[in-house]
């Protein structure tokens, strides 16, 4: 079912805020409330109100399957191989071997409240972008897949 | 590189899985060869890695690994005397189970290579295979209570995903749902016994809450939560009703699993029983109520089984049936626990051949089922009034069924003997009531498969399994894996149970030995 | 009459939960040391401002992996569901 | 006894949120009403994760700009937020199996899908 081309045109303009807001949200989590499953739910909105605004013929050519999946793949490798690197250091898996380090991720912090920084935190916001990555690939797959269920033959 | 692989074993273990299932539905897409060698390869590893981990915790004791900590095996953090970070405490109980995961995941998966093959959607099915596999292994390797829950929920969405796999006709798919509803509803209550213990104790870590835990009113309704869902999952008699309607719409090579991903369930309620609670507990009567609990699971199972006419449904009630073996062993040792003199004359003797038996039951039953998934593969049918005469055509199909068969009716030269015989010599000495409904359960059981045998393989050649031929050498190399492994287990049994089963059940025993693992005693 | 006893189930239910509930007094937990620990040592040890995100990704990291895991287990389960049959391709289920 | 009920008023929701969640569960013949069910247990069970955390005027444990140091207990949180994914997890592959039996049986009534014995 298509709406109306007020609605589509609306969908077409809050579709990019939808993702930046989400990527901010990701980008912030280690500082604000937030995080990679939050902002990456709030990027599949995006895709959410795509789908919503449109029908699913039209929407297959702006929302792939195949590169949606390579998104979560992406998202998800990044995670374990972000995981596995500490390894290398001889660090257990999960080790954060990034932080407090002194580099562009690993400013140095002290007990406190304080302003917020976000080149601090090492592996998290790298963590925090995989999952986000991931969490907008697979729910966007979701919805496209429940949607392509629900579609109804014309008889 | 050999020490470092070696040193990070445990995490090796869930990354070496979850690498080939993340990877999977993009390698899937290179074509079908990529696709074979890929999940031939990611299996082979996996089962490489836990056999490497279960030797390396047979040889020197137990491994821990603490994730993101400096070291991996400091549990403690330096200012702190509680542990902090999440780790896996995998001792000899947890090793026993890897080493079934390990052999039972690998023969699983080289015998789906050529059963899937005609199927669509194979690269899912295989990931799922994989992250099945991952669930199964983390939750016997893990060792704190909230990690325990997210690999339950892990094996149990793959598990459902699978049984709902043949989606043609609707019928799978309402066993999938069956089977996701109820293990949603056990995780979740045993997401809820986690925050009550976590209400009182701030602790996650199975050895830091199991010494602090001080069995309040609270902490008793958390056990019933824990023990109530993982009871259900490893399909004991009152709580059964999801096993048989899973085990026969899900692809044979998932049904042998999902046996192993029941005992992993078995192995989360011994552990509840054993480490979590332990000595705060009354012996006797949660031993009676593993021992109720068992012997209702044998005898409803095997009078169910009787009448099937799906072969796969039998056999799943025989599972039902060969889980109350294991839990009337454990039962026994746990009823006896606080009596060291009764427990070193059988309490121990009943808890080996409780733990031996989920070894040969995995093995064994997962033979059955995947010689049940030959049968359909060659003739589409699974009813037994249908079937016959394939012995001409399928020899090597009839002579693994026949191993298994006997194995499981407790046959001696076969494993199922070396375990029934030591839980019936100590439940005798126990209860010599439990001992004989033990072998007439067994008695039973070799009824109702000489039945199978007889209408599956005997009889005159039938015209409409004229095209039936042996089955293709994957699936054939899978089941001679098990039945290797089914042979040797019952021609020599001393040296696993030796090797393998003793340590499990000393770790089993010693609450106090594995705290104080963790906290460096 | 099943319907009944059902009811009657979930008010006993909601009786005995109602009962146990009260032996958890709110807002004071009973034991907080694993967390202050947290609290203490999230900036220090993880340099991260967001406690919980600390916990999440670092402390207990190993989890994060898993719940990433489940999602991606659902999303294979509902393409699963919604994939094309081959031609041909059945199962008899009798 | 009432004014306890009182201070406890999240675990008396709580407690009320599991018995509609069953309840739904247990009486409803829809298989949606009972996934919906199935989504209140698991509200409830993530209210009473969080409701364990809480300490009297505790805030958010987050150091940007934070006013006091007094802070709610963070590991039930992070608990939280890993059980609410997984809910969605398991929420969104039950209703694309409900999806698929009603495509099959045309039916989402309990009753009507049962093919399977046992």
């Amino acid at each position: 079912m298509k709406m109306t081309k007020i609605v589509r045109t609306t969908a077409d303009v809050f579709y990019p805020f939808c993702l930046a807001f989400g990527l901010y949200v990701v980008m912030h989590g280690h500082l604000t409330p937030g995080g990679g499953f939050q902002g990456g739910a709030v990027m599949a909105t995006g895709a959410a109100l795509l789908i919503v605004a449109r029908s699913y013929e039209d929407i297959t050519g702006r929302l792939r399957k195949g590169v949606l999946k390579v998104c979560e793949a992406t998202g998800l490798m990044l995670f374990l191989l972000a995981g596995l690197s500490g390894l290398l250091k001889g660090l257990p898996f999960m080790a954060n071997w990034l932080t407090q380090t002194g580099g562009w991720v690993g400013k140095v912090m002290e007990f406190g409240p304080n302003g917020g920084e976000l080149a601090t935190g090492g592996l998290i916001p790298l963590l925090n972008v995989g999952v986000g990555i991931e969490v907008l690939g697979g729910l966007s797959i979701i919805l496209l897949y429940m949607i392509s269920g629900t579609k109804e033959k014309k008889p | 590189m050999s020490t470092m692989i070696m040193r990070h074993l445990p995490a090796l273990l869930i990354a070496t899985p979850l690498f080939a299932a993340f990877l999977m539905p993009l390698v899937g897409a290179a074509g079908r060869w990529v696709r074979t060698a890929w999940v031939f390869l990611g299996a082979a590893l996996t089962a490489t890695v836990g056999l490497l981990l279960a030797w390396q915790v047979f040889t020197t004791g137990p491994v821990l690994y603490v994730f993101g900590a400096g070291d991996p095996t400091q549990t403690l953090p330096g200012d702190a005397a509680f542990p902090i970070r999440i780790m896996f405490a995998v001792d000899a109980l947890s090793a026993l189970m890897i080493v079934i995961a390990s052999c039972s995941s690998l023969a699983i998966t080289l015998y789906s290579l050529n059963a899937e093959a005609r199927q669509s959607g194979l690269e899912t099915f295989y990931a799922m295979l994989f992250l099945l596999v991952t669930g199964v292994l983390g939750m016997v390797a893990t060792g704190d209570l909230f990690n325990f829950f997210v690999f339950l929920e892990i094996s149990s969405l793959a598990g459902a995903a699978l049984v709902a796999y043949r989606i043609d006709e609707g019928v799978a798919v309402e066993a999938g749902l069956k089977y996701a509803l109820l293990s949603t509803v056990g995780a979740l209550a045993v997401l809820i016994a986690i925050g009550i213990l976590f209400a009182q104790y701030n602790a996650l870590n199975i050895a830091a809450l199991a010494s602090r835990l001080q069995f309040t009113v609270l902490d008793k309704v958390a056990l019933v939560l824990l023990v109530v869902p993982l009871a259900m999952k490893c399909g004991a008699v009152p709580m059964h009703f999801w096993t048989p309607d899973s085990y026969t719409t899900a692809p044979s090579s998932v049904t042998a699993f999902l046996v192993v991903s029941s005992q992993a369930s078995l192995y989360g309620l011994f552990r509840i029983l054993y480490t979590l609670y332990g000595s705060l507990l009354s012996w006797a009567t949660f031993g009676w109520f593993l021992i109720i609990l068992g012997v209702l699971s044998m005898f409803i199972g095997v009078t169910m089984a009787i009448p099937q006419k799906d072969v796969k449904r039998l056999m799943a009630y025989h599972a039902v049936s060969q889980t109350g073996y294991m839990l009337l062993g454990v039962g026994v040792g746990l009823a006896v626990l606080g009596n060291r003199a009764a427990l070193e004359e059988f309490g121990k003797t009943a808890m080996a051949g409780g733990l031996f038996h989920i070894f040969n039951h995995a093995m064994y039953k997962g033979l059955l089922f995947l010689t049940a998934g030959a049968v359909f593969y060659r003739t589409g049918t699974r009813n037994l009034n249908k079937l016959g005469g394939l012995g001409h055509t399928m020899p090597w199909t009839m002579v693994f069924f026949m191993i298994g068969a006997l194995a499981i009716a407790g046959v001696p030269p076969f494993n199922g003997f070396a375990s029934k015989l030591l839980i019936y010599e100590s439940v005798f000495r126990f209860s010599p009531f439990l001992a004989v409904v033990a072998m007439v359960v067994s008695i039973l059981t070799l009824a109702s498969f000489v039945k199978v045998f007889h209408s599956m393989f005997l009889g005159a050649r039938r015209a409409e399994y004229a095209a039936a031929r042996e089955v293709p050498a994957a699936m054939w190399v899978g089941m001679a894996l098990l039945a290797v492994v089914v042979m040797a287990a019952g021609l020599v049994p001393r040296p696993f149970i030796d090797h393998l089963i003793t340590p499990a059940v000393n770790a089993l025993c010693d609450r106090a030995g594995y705290i104080a693992t963790i906290f460096g005693g | 009459m099943k319907t009944a006893v059902l009811y009657a189930i979930l008010l006993i239910l909601f009786g005995g939960l109602l009962y146990i509930v009260t032996d958890l007094p709110f807002g004071q937990p009973c034991k907080a040391d694993m967390d202050e620990y947290f609290i203490r040592n999230s900036q220090t040890q993880t340099g991260a401002n967001n406690v919980v995100t600390s916990v999440v990704f670092d402390f207990r990291g190993f989890d994060t992996l898993g719940e990433a895991t489940v999602l991606f287990t659902a999303v294979l389960g509902v393409g699963m569901m919604f994939r094309k049959l081959h031609e041909g391709e059945e199962y008899e289920n009798d | 006894m009432m004014t306890r009920l009182l201070l406890d008023l999240p675990f008396f929701t709580v407690v009320l949120l599991v018995v509609i969640g069953l309840g739904a569960m247990v009486l409803k013949r829809n298989l949606i009403k009972i996934l919906m069910g199935l989504s209140i247990l698991e509200s409830a069970v993530n209210l009473f994760l969080v409701a364990i955390g809480y300490r009297q005027d505790g805030v958010a444990p987050i150091f940007t700009n934070v006013p006091s140091l007094h802070m709610v207990l963070p590991t039930v949180q992070a608990l939280t937020l890993t059980s609410i994914v997984i809910g969605v997890a398991t929420s969104a592959m039950m209703l694309s199996f409900a999806m698929i039996l009603y495509k099959k049986y045309g039916t989402v009534d309990a009753r009507d899908i049962r093919k399977l014995k046992g």
